[in-house]
């Protein structure tokens, strides 16, 4: 009896885990799609900066520790200060 | 089995004129060094060649390797019979157009590079006669090609241009087909050597054959103007005169008739080919030819022009001979090399003397020139009379191998095709001797032809040798140690025969 | 605008074209997680099994990347290294002039002040300690760069550029090369082999610190010369 | 004694250490920078060079770095496909001796030492992902190369070339992404990077995804290596970039791209069924590359972007021989792998002089450059000549080879191809060739030139007489290649 309630937790932690790495998923694509689509490019930094830090999470949930850190220094920090510097000097909107 | 040398004067006679070529580059202009290199190396090269005639008239084969370019695919020189034969015959001739050539140039632009690249075509022609094999042929075959486009657009002005770019794209295009066939040919024997009567068998299968033998005998076919691959001849004529020597007599053409006569008796082998039966087609385009040529030359004006057709036609006739795979007719195509080169050489070498000497360039101003050069006119009518095939000539010596080939091999009406031929060229070489002679010089106010610039004698003693020698190969053809012994022991070793021809 | 449009749609189709074999391909894949899969058995359950030892690292990617796979690594460190090259033989010439003309707001800038020597020894720990816990030189390098991008945002590219002399910020960059090739080239004597780490703990311990040093500090440097060399305060 | 093998890494390390210095040491002295540049490439080239004579005297032999056993750590491999490190290495070093006097002109003073660095870097890139033999290493070694030649490209001071920098920065980064996931796909169904253990996991492995993964790895490394549909990137790249690295990476980086391509061609020799339709194609988009190419550099006017769309036709060339599969036309496509770079550096490195002297590269301004830059001149000339494939040139052989592959393979059309394809290069070789020697100087430019300097000259005539003798010496280099030709195919025929 025990034994099948356990199996049966299990299995809801199992799809309570692939729930949350679904909708993670589902926000990466609206990132995605909202970064092809947007033309300010200030917001498209920001939306990828978002998207990078969602990444992380992706990471840190799969038991990738180091992978996560380095997303989150990398895709979600650097990236975006770049990002954002270089479009003070061009300009805000895409051409 | 024919016993093999190892010599290094195949070797030799290649790099005596490229180290010539390199010598002439070198001293740039200065002119008399230049003259002293081209005649040495032309004096050189000629001993060595002929140096070579006793021991193969004595059947003896010199080769020389140098190592392979491709897996089983050797570098290196054979000399046979054919290939020497062929080889004496531009030797022979490179000193007599070197020296005519110091005559007829001077005083022309870019002479290093002139007799510079002259030497590398002579240097390479010499490396096709004696190619171990088709490969090693090709290499000289494509050399000479790019070593003759400088000489064409020598005059660098349009004209030159347009024919120079005519030229290349016909020969490599021509190039491109060999290269192919070649391919072809070794991926089905794996050999490309030109050392047997024969390397093709009937194994094969019909359409690699027909492959083959299309694709070689139209890439041939562009150097040695088949028709319908005949355009950039009559084209090149724009180049100077001791070019078209070249082009018509010492190395051009001939190279491409050699790599015909190569594919004919040492590629395919006369046994396969007359199982085939390619070879009467050819002969027959041949005969074709040799009447179309005859019939477009007697329309041209130009006296160059008027030449070139000749050629055309003139080569068809050893087209004819080796397509007619008989021995006798072998004979003929062979040693028609030697008379054609001559007796065209001769005639070219008179049109140049012609136009330096009176500025005439034209058929119908010939009048009166006999008188003017009586001995340069003399030449002419023995070289052209020769062609017409008056006995006694060179040229009658290849008509009458030819005609008796051809009843060998039943074909009686290339005889009368060679007759209407004939009379042919009687149409077009009897009025323009009978103008030099018999027709009086205009007398045009300030074009006083009296007056005229004097013809340098070293460009009236090459023509007087030819012009002799024309008469030379048909009167003392059988003379032992001439010649002509080679052309009957080339001829022999295509068709693997043991006894004397006749 | 119409020809836009088609060019969009037709986008969308090659990107969805491209999409379904790779999400198929990808679904045929063996599952991750799965004990049985071929990535978990074959190498990684080595790693997994006696990387911590014999690598010489509590935190096996530390392990697997410094000393494993020490080439990739380096290579990696030098592509990092080149990417600034590239940047430097490329960008900076021409902008010299603009400057940034709106400064931060001074809460930003106060904030920004007060955090750096907190971010400065944050980075420092995650480098230090990556041979023990998650992080480690690539990470901790990142958090040094961050810094100082941050610094330049509220003082002035050029100020912090000129913190330390142009020759020194050279050399601070190939600080990651140089550590990593001489670590490399010291593993021929102490390991019998090139990238070789010795067996012996506490020598090993203190090349692998100094290997996640080196490429920290090489890291941040590469990273601020990139700002730098976009902000135009790079001087060359 | 050090041990043989321990060479092996430090062939890469060398020139990659070398380069990182090179800024270092020598930031404000170009002349030095030159001087160490040349002096590393030239260790490196012996270190290879030593390496060659070891392979060819005791067979292939690997370096486990670290001293972590394959599977592992990292496995380095000497075998027939890394000895192109000489070539490699050799061209490099001529490029940079090349360099000394170009870059003066063609780059800022103060760029000069960024610039051999990346010349380095790129050099220890190209050595690394031809001797390793682990498919991560690979990429990593691969991201090396193409970001030092990305930068490369914009090095040149003219304006189109940081565009054709970011054209090419752009294919190049997408395709290191499609490598890479690919190479994630093998790890996830072998669990192994080392190449060998990798090819034996999946000759037994499911199709899909086993064929995604040669899909994306070839498709990756085309990009790379240009190949015709995949090609855009390359003339303008390679046209806009300084004459040096031109050479370097018409010669070689995209040589890597199809070294690429046979290591995965090896990856995935065991899977038959999967090979044999990508090779099919391979063949038809090498074969469009080869006549496309050939045409479309018949057509320009600027020197160097002719020599950038003829080498879109010899990679078609190489292709073809690879798609073949027939053990003479690999060994043909190695070859002429080898020949073509250093046909096609000689031409880079001609024209880049003819470019360095007179400030024109269009081949009509060129006009009568013949006889103001004889040695330079005649260097193109004859290279132009070996490019067209005449024997006994260096063009010859590789492309004899696979000719004959493709008549045993059944495609005789190929032949024609080839054939073709070769008279078009020589038609437009002519064409310069014309230009050069046959036709007044038309620009003032011209007509005051004189003979580069022999830091240029030099490089150009030993390219020069190198694509005379690779030719003569086509047989040993056959031979050479002949087992790995044979072998990489697995179980083809």
């Amino acid at each position: 009896m025990t034994g099948s309630v356990t199996a049966k937790y299990r299995e809801m932690r199992v799809n309570a885990t692939d729930l949350f790495d679904l909708v993670l998923l589902a926000l990466l694509l609206t990132c995605a799609i909202g970064i092809a689509r947007l033309k300010d490019l200030a917001a498209c930094a920001i939306l990828f900066s978002a998207y990078s830090f969602i990444l992380c999470l992706v990471w840190a949930h799969r038991g990738a520790p180091d992978v996560a850190m380095t997303e989150a220094a990398v895709g979600a920090g650097i990236t975006t200060v770049l990002f954002l510097v270089v479009i003070s000097r061009v300009g805000r909107r895409e051409k | 089995m024919t016993p093999e040398l190892v010599d290094i004067r195949p070797l030799l006679a290649v790099l005596v004129s490229l180290a010539c070529a390199g010598a002439v580059f070198a001293v740039r202009h200065r002119a008399r060094w230049r003259a002293f290199w081209s005649l040495a190396a032309a004096g050189i090269k000629f001993a060595l060649v002929w140096s070579m005639l006793p021991g193969a008239l004595a059947g003896r084969v010199y080769v020389y390797q140098f190592g392979e370019l491709l897996p089983g695919v050797a570098f290196g020189f054979r000399v046979d019979a054919l290939g020497l034969f062929f080889a004496l015959v531009s030797s022979t001739l490179w000193v007599l157009t070197t020296i005519y050539a110091l005559g007829y140039m001077r005083g022309s632009h870019s002479l290093h590079r002139f007799f510079g690249f002259f030497a590398l075509c002579i240097s390479t022609t010499v490396g096709i006669a004696f190619a171990e094999n088709l490969l090693t042929l090709f290499v000289f075959y494509e050399l000479l090609t790019i070593c003759t486009y400088p000489l064409i657009m020598h005059n660098e002005d349009l004209a030159a241009r347009r024919a120079a770019r005519k030229y290349l794209v016909y020969t490599l295009f021509g190039g491109g087909l060999i290269l192919a066939g070649m391919v072809l040919l070794h991926s089905v024997t794996g050999t490309l050597s030109l050392a047997e009567t024969g390397i093709l068998d009937a194994s094969v299968g019909d359409h690699w054959l027909l492959a083959i033998f299309l694709l070689l005998i139209a890439g041939f076919g562009v150097k040695a103007a088949l028709m319908p691959l005949h355009a950039w001849l009559p084209a090149a004529m724009v180049a100077p005169t001791p070019v078209s020597a070249l082009l018509h007599a010492v190395a051009v053409v001939k190279a491409g008739v050699f790599g015909i006569l190569r594919t004919i008796y040492n590629v395919f082998g006369i046994d396969l080919l007359r199982d085939l039966g390619y070879a009467d087609w050819l002969a027959m385009l041949a005969g074709v030819i040799m009447v179309v040529a005859s019939v477009q030359a007697l329309r041209q004006k130009e006296i160059k022009a008027r030449l070139a057709w000749s050629t055309i036609s003139q080569l068809s006739y050893i087209v004819l001979a080796a397509a007619l795979l008989t021995p006798l007719a072998a004979l003929a195509a062979i040693i028609h090399i030697a008379n054609q080169a001559f007796s065209k050489i001769t005639l070219f070498f008179v049109a140049g003397a012609i136009e330096r000497g009176t500025g005439r360039k034209r058929v119908d101003e010939l009048a009166g020139v006999g008188r003017l050069m009586p001995w340069t006119m003399a030449a002419f009518t023995l070289a052209s009379l020769s062609f017409i095939g008056v006995p006694l000539m060179a040229g009658f010596v290849t008509k009458w191998y030819l005609s008796l080939g051809a009843l060998d091999a039943g074909a009686g009406i290339y005889v009368a095709v060679m007759v209407i031929s004939g009379l042919l060229n009687a149409a077009y070489w009897l009025p323009m001797i009978h103008q030099a002679f018999f027709k009086p010089l205009p007398s045009e106010p300030g074009n006083d032809l009296r007056n005229r610039p004097r013809v340098s004698s070293m460009m009236i003693g090459p023509i007087l040798v030819c012009a002799a020698y024309v008469i030379l190969l048909g009167a003392g053809a059988s003379a032992p140690s001439m010649p002509f012994s080679l052309a009957e022991a080339a001829a022999r070793f295509a068709f693997e025969l043991e006894v004397p021809l006749e | 605008m119409n020809r836009r449009r088609a060019g969009r749609i037709l986008t969308a189709v090659l990107i969805a074209a491209l999409a379904v074999p790779l999400m198929y391909g990808m679904v045929q894949l063996p599952a991750p997680g799965h004990a049985d899969a071929p990535a978990h058995t074959n190498v990684s359950a080595g790693y997994i099994e006696r990387g911590a030892e014999l690598g010489g690292s509590e935190n096996l990617v530390t392990g697997v990347l410094l000393n494993f796979r020490a080439l990739d690594t380096f290579g990696e460190v030098l592509v990092i290294f080149t990417a600034w090259l590239a940047v430097a033989a490329v960008a900076g010439t021409a902008s010299n002039a603009e400057r940034d003309p709106v400064p931060p707001s001074p809460v930003v800038d106060y904030v920004i002040r007060l955090l750096g020597p907190f971010i400065a020894i944050f980075a420092l720990f995650v480098i230090v300690n990556g041979h023990v816990l998650p992080g480690g030189g690539f990470q901790g390098g990142v958090l040094l760069g961050a810094m100082l991008i941050l610094l330049s945002l509220v003082m002035d590219a050029e100020t912090v550029a000129r913190a330390v002399s142009a020759r020194s910020w050279i050399w601070l960059r190939a600080t990651g090369v140089l550590v990593f090739a001489m670590v490399a080239v010291m593993g021929l004597p102490l390991a019998g082999y090139l990238f070789g780490l010795p067996d012996e703990p506490g020598l090993r311990q203190v090349l692998t610190v100094a290997l996640e040093l080196g490429i920290g500090i090489g890291g941040g440097a590469v990273l601020a010369g990139l700002f730098f060399a976009i902000a135009g305060a790079d001087r060359s | 004694m050090i041990e043989w093998s321990h060479w092996l890494p430090i062939l890469a390390m060398l020139p990659l250490v070398g380069g990182a210095l090179t800024p270092l040491l020598f930031r404000h002295r170009p002349a030095a920078a030159c001087f160490w540049a040349v002096s590393v490439a030239s260790v490196t080239s012996v270190v290879a060079i030593a390496l060659l004579l070891r392979l060819v005297d005791s067979g292939g032999f690997s370096y486990a770095v670290g001293g972590w056993l394959p599977q592992y750590g990292i496995e380095l491999r000497m075998d027939e496909v890394g000895a192109f490190a000489v070539p490699a290495s050799l061209l490099v070093l001529l490029s940079l001796v090349f360099s000394r006097h170009y870059v003066a002109r063609a780059v800022d003073a103060s760029r000069v030492s960024f610039y051999y660095a990346l010349v380095l870097i790129n050099l220890g890139g190209l050595n690394g992902f031809l001797v390793t033999g682990d498919l991560f290493n690979l990429f990593v070694f691969m991201e090396i190369f193409s970001v030092s030649a990305y930068a490369l490209v914009a090095t040149a001071r003219e304006p189109i070339a940081s565009l054709a920098a970011l054209k090419y920065l752009l294919l190049g980064a997408a395709s290191s992404l499609l490598v890479l996931f690919s190479v994630g796909v093998v790890f996830a169904m072998t669990g192994t990077l080392n190449l060998e253990d990798a090819a034996a996991a999946l000759a037994l492995s499911s199709p899909m995804p086993a064929g995604l993964a040669l899909a994306g790895l070839a498709t990756g490394f085309a990009v790379k290596a240009a190949l015709f549909p995949v090609h855009f990137w390359l003339p303008d790249a390679h046209a806009a970039a300084p004459a040096p690295v031109s050479a370097v990476l018409s010669a070689l980086v995209v040589k890597a791209g199809i070294v690429g391509v046979l290591r995965t061609l090896e990856l995935f020799g065991g899977a038959e069924s999967l090979l044999q339709p990508l090779l099919h194609l391979v063949v038809w988009l090498g074969a469009l590359g080869a006549l496309g190419g050939a045409l479309m550099a018949l057509v320009q006017r600027d020197i160097k972007l002719m020599l950038a769309y003829s080498t879109v036709a010899n990679i078609g060339y190489i292709f073809i021989g690879l798609g073949l599969a027939t053990a003479s036309a690999v060994s043909g496509a190695m070859v002429h792998a080898v020949n073509h770079a250093v046909i096609k550096s000689a031409l880079f490195l001609a024209a880049g002089a003819m470019i360095h002297r007179t400030g024109l590269r269009n081949i009509d301004d060129l006009r009568g450059l013949g006889r103001r830059m004889p040695v330079t001149a005649f260097g193109m000339a004859f290279t132009l000549i070996a490019l067209s494939g005449a024997p006994p040139m260096a063009g010859f052989t590789g492309k004899w080879q696979i000719a004959l592959g493709a008549l045993q393979a059944g495609h005789p059309s190929l032949v024609a191809v080839l054939v073709i394809a070769g008279i078009v290069v020589l038609a437009f070789g002519i064409r310069v060739i014309n230009a050069l020697y046959f036709r007044p100087p038309a620009r003032v430019a011209v007509a005051s030139a004189t003979e580069a300097p022999a830091s240029m000259w030099l490089p150009v005539l030993m390219l020069t007489i190198a694509s005379l003798a690779l030719g003569l010496a086509g047989t040993p280099m056959l031979e050479f290649v002949g087992p790995a030709a044979q072998s990489i195919y697995g179980t083809l025929p």
